[in-house]
């Protein structure tokens, strides 16, 4: 960078932090900069094939522009079934219940499929750990699927073998290892959830006793596993906000990280919303590190170093009158501090809701607090109300950490003749630096790496399974409610993949059983003698297997199961079935024992194992982390889109604005402010991280509310062997978290140095200005000013009367389409731009189309901070964007071929076969929500991604206008259907794809003609408005109000707004 | 009794000057064989260009728009100002053939000819790019046109791009036919005065057997004076259409009533500084200072002068409607202007547009072809600015803090600009090498001899 | 010599004048014509099949329903092709040993689809819905002519955009009692002239506004 | 005494004057001895000369009136057609027929429809193109007519014409050089 963009930066001072690089971009020097990093076109230039085309063309080119108007169309084929499938109507999708497992949690799930094709995977209604909605990880689910860079064939060294020359293989090994009692084969995978699966496990640890199975996700939540395990059996919690009138958060994000999250969303949701017949709302506060969008909701929030939250917890356990087992405090305790005013708040307000309150722990926070946060709700009496706790879902919950150090160390010793790696987690580029697994991995004479990509682990295995993705395999696994949810295939494997069970049953004694196989002989037995209390939904038992199998296949999960319903702990063991397998009962007791044993070190509860010292008594303490020896504090944290690496060639996700910062493509380290300041730090500067003895690089990006001493980086990026999407440019390495992350300390530690490289990485970024600048998009009240004053909302925008217009007023009758977004419900969690994408067709156009301002979502998440930049307590708001559908659309005004006009049911149609790209649309649209295809986005080569795409949506090419249709193919489909039965669409029956997948219900769509529809009634609310509605723009689309609900003690109430800046 | 000495204003004609003397000069010029290799040198710098031009067209046609800086929120970049700015310089050509007509302004007969033809070639230039910034040219070539087609879809009428799409080539249509028209009786001429058969007989056909009979010159000076009133409406017409594609958007910058008198105000302003930059060397070049007089230099530099004054109230005014509005946004956009990420485009546009005019002022400048010329340079970059202003600034920050943005312009951007100034060069020095680029039958006209003794004055 | 022309020129200047025009009418007409013509869409042109089918043959002859083949025409936008199954019921007793047949029969051993091709094809930005047009009875004929009486199938309609847009503006003379729908030989009744109104009413059309909206074919 | 050359058929008789002052009263005597199918030949416009032939065609003038109100009535009714009748659509909430906004169009063809009226009309009644004239038998008026000289010519065909007294007459008028005109 020259230094005159380095003197502007270090101009730069107070709210001009959250401005944006954008803002220099009017230096030369950092154009020159930017295309030193992305040659634009270059590549064309080089590229032969673009020379030899561009020579062609040159002679004369606007000639042969015009050809390409009037040719005729090809002729195309029809290609019939020779039989057709029963249930099939050709042209209509069909819908089938399964489930996506995430770290081994089922999500449940219904996919639609065209004509054999799964094309978009929504959730499951019926399942109460879905409602209907999923996350983004799972909308992009469907991307993962037909990837084309997934593991297409088994190898061996590389070379494609069929799956008999496998099977023989492990035949052998299998034989070889059971003269030494399996005492060198070993198994690596993640957590396990499926009780088929589990029992799989288990008897294959039956046939080889000394055998050892290790569970590694590099994500997961080993404190919160120690304290459950130190409970004893029914430590798990599970949480009701739908009851907790009082949320605080002990650093936990529980709205977008975890396997509950989206059913969490719902229920606080849905305890906060306001409407006309409910005005309370519930309290959250949030006391956390690094800032998530949980924080982001809070009604009050405390940024502290993580390593202080325990302190923290400690005297709130205090405060409360908890018992609380010995340990730091936190650094202030006299209740002038701020710390001190917050605790005795805090305190307060969770005595005064007693049963009605909640106090969650962190899923990275150490066993220590969620002990306390327990002993908390166990004091306040939350237990049973607002959080109960119940048997582990996984079989034989295990420290990862300890586990997976186990495993090295006996590599290490050559005691590993097998290792077999099931269900792609990829310890090469995750395990924890300090086992060097990579290295100790050569050790081993007979890997079997088994996952969907060619990583970096499985290019160091001798044998390379491709893994069948859940859409095409069998299975079954446990949602995080304890629900047992099947995952059926929706299509054969694409590329000859196996399931992780049918890799393991290879060692069985009946080693060649497919995966349906398994699953239906399991449940076969299970139904006969399981532990499950399998019933039907109304609490009959099925009369007979194939009700019960029937009813499971169609429901996608069988009902009972959940732990709330006396679901048991997912059983580890053979289950005894006489002549089903060939063990005794007897065995089957002994060798469950064998099993546990093998699965060491399981059983017993963390603190004691000395091989791993737990988490817990790592947490650096507090003064020794306050930076006096000038270390500041490392915080890890899965990146909110690619999360640890295993969604790094997802595109989708890849391209998903990360939340808070809106980043794409890359991973950045977040630091304060503050922080950022005292280095001459500035977004996009690469910094290096120095952190015991190890060293990563990232760019940082400025977050307010981020703890002052403290530096996040994220995991998931600086992949070198992801595919070609994920795939890090050799400068982009280097900005790996992992490469700092050490065992004994998985989730924060002092310590670390960070010193400026000079270098910056350009980063993509789709939102660079994120103050609202006294434009009120989103409005903001207390709860007490609105029931006080509802104008208060309206008061804060102007709204010209309907009558102030030259025009006579255009009547809409039959249907007219509106939608109603509750930003006071909204997380910001994406997943209704994942969806909005996965339905509509959305091509991925790449960090440098992003960068130059062309992302193609329809719909954006805004998100916008408000306060101080040196205060902790920033808040931030999320506002989705789609298209307003304005019923005065200044784009159609100014279409010179009315390629966008208006319906006769008030939608904004976009004619992208009529558009001719004058762009004209885009720059007179006030919300800027239309899209333009500049280059040719949409990628026609790849054959694997056709038969992904959504058949009622078009597929738009290069130089035309596109932008969010209302779901268009879905209301046709729908009116359709119902005039072809004489009625009239339902309230309801029209979900556009953002409103269908929002975890929150936070998007409202329907009929504004119908006084009774859900949209018609939300509008009425005081606090229902539209954006930008002084343009007389009359938009469709409005929103309600965020009404936030501070403590008094913390909080005067001053008239706040959010647009005084 | 002597008379009182009245002022006279200095000749627009050195004196000393026949019909005979007239004619052969300017067009000898055409029917010489010789040339000045200065001549040379610019048709191939003008050549290179345009080849420049064709390359990036081409590219643009195999990639897409994305070749461009443009994105969203700035979905307009090069391409339109570019176009607004050509379009501008055009206007000087019809308003000196037409206005200055219709006033009786006889120092125009020496400038009109080239004028017009800077019209036209500056129309072709400016043509190009409302074609070539469409995602899909070679639709929107006959999609803008209302023609019977088998998707009963028409052209959408309100649309200020449709409009444009009439007057543009109105526009050209009308200045080619009035500077056709103009051209005739010299055609005559020139076939007259040929040597060669060939080119006496294209000459020939070309003048339409142009013979100068009284009845041909009555109907053919009632048809060039309605057109000249034709024109006059048209020219001021085009630019008030032109900004219309700004003035019916609603983006704060855009949405502004001022817009239509202030841009016509401006492409006369743009289209006198070109006529100078052309005008000045080309009277040293072939020695016209005879027929191309201080006056009319001096006369130029006057209306630059209060053309430049009237864009500057212009933006005056629209500072002042932003405060006096109270609208945030107006009042941001001002601001942003001003002090925003494009501050110095701005602030050298008020340098090129509103500052160095003034010297103007001063008659020791204004009749100084040097310091002229370089006026009229800072001028023409000064109007491009100013369209740059427009386009990109209102842009690129509008209503939603969340989708702001900013643009810079690719090297193909900046290609496509300079090749349309190549073009623009190659066909003037064509221009000036095959056709008169002076009105020779009215230089007569204003040859001493001319007048018609004890005739009553008119 | 001072005259350059010939006398004769003056007539030939003028006719050349007059020729350009003439010209460039005529040029401009022919194109115009063909453009406004079928020949872009395919109309009227015998399609290449890897089966001779007739629907002459077995809707003319046989009184075939259209609805045995085009199962899914009253429930879904696409009205089906019948898989090589449907063939075979019949012809695995009738004709079993015809040569025409033979690539039916070989696609139902091998397991094999047959691969038409399309008649009529829509562009992929339309999405045109059989089942709804079908109940509110535009018959099949009406777009598709009478296949009854087609050898080899053709599009009979140019299928051009102002074609649907002229019936979706004023549907009512393009409408059929439903139990006629299927009926290949149907004729408007002469007793009742305003028939189509009154279906308007009856099966609750909508009116132009909604059915030229521009996102009911296009999305 | 001079000398006849056999002549086909006689066009006219024509004088040649060396400025415009000379022609012009030449054109106003010719007009005042009673010939009215005379043509005068300069090059550029001579006002004086128009009133002198007593010259006044006013119908270029009405050819662009008309030419005006055709462009003006095809411009509005196109778009009010095209936008109430042909298709209409619902733009931006706005009528069909919005006719603020159909007035650019509107007058940008009542302009292009006037201009051309002008322009080939003018032409039209000019009898023009017309490469080959009678006139340009004459050698110097070939050379000079377009250039520095003026000619006054008398056609055969007017009633008044007489081969003989119409040269003396020309010759009366002080012309350089009187010569005959071939058809």
């Amino acid at each position: 960078m020259s230094s005159s963009i380095k003197s502007r930066l270090a101009g730069s001072h107070g709210r001009v932090y959250w401005r944006s690089l954008g803002e220099l971009a009017d230096t030369p020097e950092f154009r020159e900069y930017l295309h030193r990093e992305f040659p634009e076109q270059a590549s064309e230039w080089n590229d032969p094939k673009g020379r030899r085309q561009f020579l062609k063309l040159m002679s004369a080119s606007l000639a042969l522009a015009g050809v390409g108007a009037c040719t005729k169309q090809p002729t195309e084929e029809i290609v019939p079934y020779v039989r057709q499938p029963e249930d099939l109507v050709p042209g209509r999708p069909l819908f089938f219940a399964s489930a996506i497992p995430f770290s081994g949690v089922a999500h449940p799930v219904l996919v639609e499929s065209h004509m054999g094709h799964p094309t978009k995977i929504e959730g499951n209604p019926e399942h109460q750990a879905s409602l209907g909605a999923t996350d983004t990880f799972t909308q992009a689910a469907i991307l993962g699927l037909y990837d084309p860079d997934r593991a297409r064939a088994i190898t061996n060294r590389g070379e494609i073998k069929p799956w008999g020359l496998f099977f023989s293989a492990m035949l052998s090994a299998g034989s070889q290892q059971k003269g030494r009692q399996g005492a060198g084969l070993r198994f690596l995978s993640g957590p396990i959830t499926s009780p088929s699966m589990a029992e799989v496990m288990a008897s294959v640890l039956a046939t080889f006793p000394q055998a050892k199975w290790h569970q590694y996700d590099p994500i997961s939540s080993d404190g919160a596993r120690a304290a459950a395990l130190a409970e004893g059996a029914g430590g798990d919690a599970i949480y009701h906000f739908d009851k907790a009138d009082v949320v605080v958060t002990l650093d936990a994000d529980f709205l977008t990280c975890g396997p509950g999250s989206v059913r969490y969303q719902k229920d606080f949701a849905t305890h906060r919303r306001i409407t006309e017949e409910r005005k309370e709302m519930s309290r959250l506060y949030a006391i956390e590190s690094t800032p998530t969008l949980t924080g982001a909701k809070a009604d009050h929030r405390l940024a502290m170093k993580a390593s202080e939250v325990e302190g923290f917890g400690r005297q709130l356990a205090g405060a409360v009158g908890a018992p609380a087992p010995a340990g730091p405090a936190s650094g202030a305790t006299d209740p002038a501090s701020v710390i001190g005013k917050w605790l005795a708040a805090i305190a307060k307000d969770l005595q005064a809701h007693r049963g009605r309150s909640l106090v969650i722990a962190g899923q990275y926070q150490p066993a220590s607090v969620h002990t306390l946060a327990r002993s908390i709700n166990q004091a306040l009496g939350n237990v049973g109300s607002t959080v109960t706790y119940g048997p582990s879902i996984e079989a034989a919950p295990t420290d990862h950490t300890a586990s997976l150090t186990d495993l090295v160390r006996a590599m290490d010793a050559g005691q590993v003749d097998v290792l077999v790696m099931l269900g792609g987690l990829n310890p090469v580029y995750s395990a924890p630096v300090d086992l060097k697994f990579a290295e100790k991995l050569k050790k081993v004479n007979l890997s079997v790496y088994h996952g969907l990509y060619v990583d970096e682990t499985a290019s160091l295995c001798q044998w390379n399974v491709p893994d069948a993705h859940p859409l095409e395999s069998w299975g079954d696994s446990r949602s995080f409610d304890g629900t047992v949810t099947i995952t059926q295939p929706l299509i054969a494997p694409l590329y000859d993949g196996h399931s992780a069970v049918e890799v393991l049953a290879t060692l069985t004694s009946q080693p060649d059983r497919r995966g349906h196989v398994i699953l239906k002989d399991y449940w076969t037995r299970a139904f006969a003698v399981g532990p499950w209390t399998i019933r039907s939904g109304d609490g009959q038992p099925f009369k007979n297997f194939d009700a019960f199998w029937r009813r499971t296949l169609h429901d996608g999960f069988i009902n009972g199961t959940a732990v709330a319903d006396g679901g048991p702990a997912t059983p580890f063991g053979v289950m005894a079935v006489p002549a089903a397998v060939p063990i005794t009962t007897a065995v089957a007791g002994m060798r469950a024992d064998q099993a546990a044993a093998g699965a060491a070190p399981a059983p017993q509860p963390p603190p004691a194992a000395p091989a791993t010292p737990p988490p817990a008594t790592t947490t650096a303490p507090p003064q020794a982390a306050t930076g006096a020896q000038g270390g500041l504090e490392l915080i890890f944290r899965p990146d909110p889109t690619v999360w640890d690496g295993r969604f790094s060639n997802n595109g989708w996700l890849q391209e998903l604005p990360k939340p808070l910062t809106k980043v794409t493509w890359d991973a950045t380290a977040w630091v304060s402010p503050q922080l950022a300041r005292e280095r001459g730090l500035e977004d996009g500067d690469v910094i290096e991280l120095r952190y015991r003895g190890n060293a990563a690089r990232m760019p940082i990006f400025r977050v307010p509310g981020h703890p002052q001493q403290s530096v996040t980086v994220f995991f998931g990026y600086g992949r070198q062997k992801a595919g070609n999407v994920g795939n890090a440019t050799t400068s982009a390495q280097a900005f790996n978290a992992f490469l700092l992350r050490t065992s004994d300390a998985p989730w924060f530690g002092s310590g670390l140095e960070i010193a400026k490289t000079g270098e910056r990485h350009p980063l993509a970024v789709t939102q660079e200005h994120h103050v609202m600048e006294g434009r009120a998009p989103v409005r903001v009240a207390t709860i007490e000013e609105y029931k006080k004053e509802p104008k208060i909302i309206a008061e804060q925008g102007e709204t010209p009367p309907r009558t102030l217009t030259m025009y006579p007023e255009y009547k809409y009758e039959g249907y007219k389409w509106g939608m109603a977004i509750d930003i006071g419900s909204c997380t910001g969690c994406s997943a209704c731009t994942i969806a909005c994408v996965a339905e509509n067709n959305i091509p991925i156009v790449g960090k440098e189309e992003v960068a130059s301002g062309r992302e193609m979502h329809w719909i954006r998440v805004d998100h916008y901070f408000a306060g101080n930049e040196d205060d902790n307590a920033v808040e931030a708001y999320h506002q989705p964007v789609p298209c307003m559908q304005c019923e005065n659309a200044p784009c159609e005004l100014v279409c010179p071929v009315a390629a966008t006009t208006h319906s006769s049911e008030g939608l904004n149609d976009m004619v992208y076969n009529r558009c001719v790209g004058t762009r004209y649309c885009s720059n007179n649209c006030p919300y800027k929500v239309r899209r333009f295809n500049f280059l040719l986005y949409q990628d026609w080569d790849t054959q694997s991604l056709y038969p992904m795409r959504n058949p009622d949506v078009s597929v738009r090419s290069r130089g035309v206008m596109e932008k969010c249709t209302y779901c268009v193919q879905r209301i046709n489909q729908a009116r359709i259907d119902a005039k072809r039965e004489d009625r009239d669409i339902r309230d309801g029956e029209v979900l556009t794809a953002c409103q269908q997948v929002c975890p929150s219900d936070a998007i409202v769509f329907g009929n504004l003609n119908d006084p009774n529809s859900q949209v018609s009634k939300l509008k009425l609310q005081e606090r229902n408005y539209g954006v930008l509605e002084s343009l007389n723009t009359r938009p469709r689309t409005t929103y309600l109000a965020v009404l936030r609900n501070p403590n008094p003690e913390l909080e005067p109430q001053a008239s706040r707004s959010t647009t005084e800046h | 009794m002597k008379a009182e000495p009245v002022y006279a204003p200095p000749p627009v004609i050195e004196p000393g000057h026949t019909f005979q003397t007239v004619t052969e000069q300017i067009a000898g010029i055409v029917l010489t064989r010789r040339h000045p290799y200065s001549w040379f040198f610019g048709l191939f710098v003008g050549f290179m260009g345009s080849m420049m031009l064709l390359m990036a067209i081409t590219w643009l046609l195999i990639k897409g728009t994305g070749i461009w800086g443009v994105n969203i929120p700035i979905g307009w970049g090069f391409a339109i100002i570019n176009f607004v700015w050509w379009i501008g310089i055009g206007h000087a050509g019809t308003l000196i053939s037409a206005i200055l007509l219709l006033l009786k302004q006889d120092w125009r007969t020496s400038i009109n000819r080239f004028a017009e033809a800077m019209t036209l070639f500056a129309v072709v230039c400016a043509g190009i790019f409302p074609l070539i910034h469409t995602g899909r040219p070679w639709l929107a070539a006959y999609w803008l046109l209302p023609y019977p087609n088998t998707m009963g879809i028409w052209p959408q009428f309100r649309s200020p791009l449709i409009w444009d799409v009439f007057a543009v080539s109105t526009y050209l249509t009308v200045s080619l036919l009035f500077w056709y028209v103009g051209l005739v009786p010299d055609l005559a001429t020139l076939r007259d005065r040929a040597k060669s058969l060939p080119i006496r007989r294209l000459f020939g056909a070309l003048s339409l057997g142009w013979r100068g009979a009284a009845r041909h010159w009555e109907r053919y000076e009632e048809a060039y004076l309605l057109l000249a009133g034709l024109s006059t409406p048209l020219v001021l017409s085009v630019h008030t259409v032109v900004s219309f594609d700004f003035t019916i958007g609603i983006i704060p910058g855009w949405h502004s009533t001022i817009f239509p008198p202030y841009f016509v105000a401006g492409a006369i302003y743009a289209g006198f500084a070109m006529v100078l930059t052309l005008a000045i060397p080309l009277r040293v070049l072939y020695h016209l200072e005879d027929f191309l007089t201080m006056r009319h230099l001096e006369n130029m530099g006057k209306v630059m002068l209060v053309t430049g004054l009237i864009v500057g109230y212009g933006y005056v005014f629209e500072a002042f409607f932003a405060w006096y509005s109270s609208n945030t946004y107006e009042q941001y956009m001002v601001y942003n202007r001003m002090f925003g990420p494009y501050w110095a485009f701005y602030w050298s546009l008020i340098l090129c547009n509103i500052v160095m005019p003034q010297f103007l002022w001063k008659k020791s400048i204004r009749t100084s072809p040097a310091m002229l010329f370089f006026i009229s340079m800072f001028v023409n970059v000064g109007m491009w600015l100013e369209r740059f202003e427009i386009v990109v600034t209102s842009l690129h920050r509008d209503f939603l803090p969340s989708s702001w943005g900013w643009y810079w312009p690719t090297r193909w951007d900046i290609m496509t600009f300079f090749g349309t100034i190549g073009l623009f060069i190659m066909l003037f020095f064509l221009f000036i090498r095959v056709l008169p680029m002076i009105s020779i039958f009215e230089m007569r006209t204003i040859v001493p001899a001319a007048k018609v003794k004890g005739a009553k004055a008119h | 010599m001072s005259q350059i022309f010939h006398r004769t020129t003056n007539i030939y200047s003028r006719l050349s004048i007059l020729a350009a025009i003439v010209l460039a009418a005529t040029l401009g007409g022919v194109v115009g014509l063909l453009h406004l013509s079928g020949y872009n869409t395919n109309q009227n042109m015998p399609v290449e099949q890897p089966v001779q089918f007739s629907h002459a043959h077995h809707v003319g002859g046989e009184g075939i329903d259209c609805r045995y083949c085009h199962t899914s025409v009253e429930e879904s936008a696409f009205a089906n092709i019948p898989p090589t199954k449907t063939c075979m019921n019949c012809h695995s007793q009738l004709w079993t040993t015809a040569p025409i047949l033979e690539p039916v029969r070989a696609s139902f051993r091998d397991n094999k689809p047959l691969h038409w091709t399309r008649v009529h094809d829509l562009p992929d930005f339309v999405y045109f819905n059989h089942s709804i047009h079908v109940r509110k009875g535009v018959g099949c004929a009406t777009c598709h002519g009478r296949v009854d009486k087609m050898p080899l199938m053709y599009q009979q309609a140019n299928l051009q955009m102002n074609w649907c847009v002229n019936c979706h503006r004023n549907p009512a003379p393009n409408l059929r009692p439903r139990d006629q729908v299927y009926n290949m030989a149907w004729e408007p009744p002469a007793n009742e002239p305003d028939l189509g109104e009154r279906l308007m009413k009856e099966y609750k059309i909508a009116g132009p506004e909604q059915l030229t909206s521009c996102s009911t074919c296009h999305r | 005494m001079e000398h006849k050359r056999p002549v086909a058929a006689l066009y006219g008789v024509m004088a040649e004057f060396d400025d415009t002052t000379a022609l012009v009263d030449a054109a106003r005597r010719t007009y005042a001895e009673g010939y009215r199918k005379f043509e005068a030949y300069s090059p550029f416009p001579i006002h004086d000369l128009f009133e002198a032939m007593h010259i006044r065609d006013k119908r270029v003038s009405l050819l662009v009136l008309l030419g005006g109100l055709t462009g003006m009535l095809t411009g509005l009714g196109l778009q009010i057609w095209v936008s109430a009748v042909a298709y209409p659509l619902n733009i931006a909430g706005r009528p069909y027929i919005s006719w603020p906004m159909f007035i650019p169009v509107t007058f940008e063809l009542t302009i292009l429809v006037a201009a051309f009226a002008a322009v080939f009309g003018m032409f039209a009644l000019n009898g023009l193109p017309m490469p080959y004239h009678p006139v340009f038998n004459v050698e110097r008026f070939a050379m000079h007519a377009s250039q520095d000289r003026f000619y006054l010519a008398i056609e055969a065909n007017d009633p008044k014409f007489d081969r003989a007294a119409t040269r003396s007459f020309l010759q009366s008028l002080g012309a350089k050089d009187v010569s005959d005109v071939e058809e």
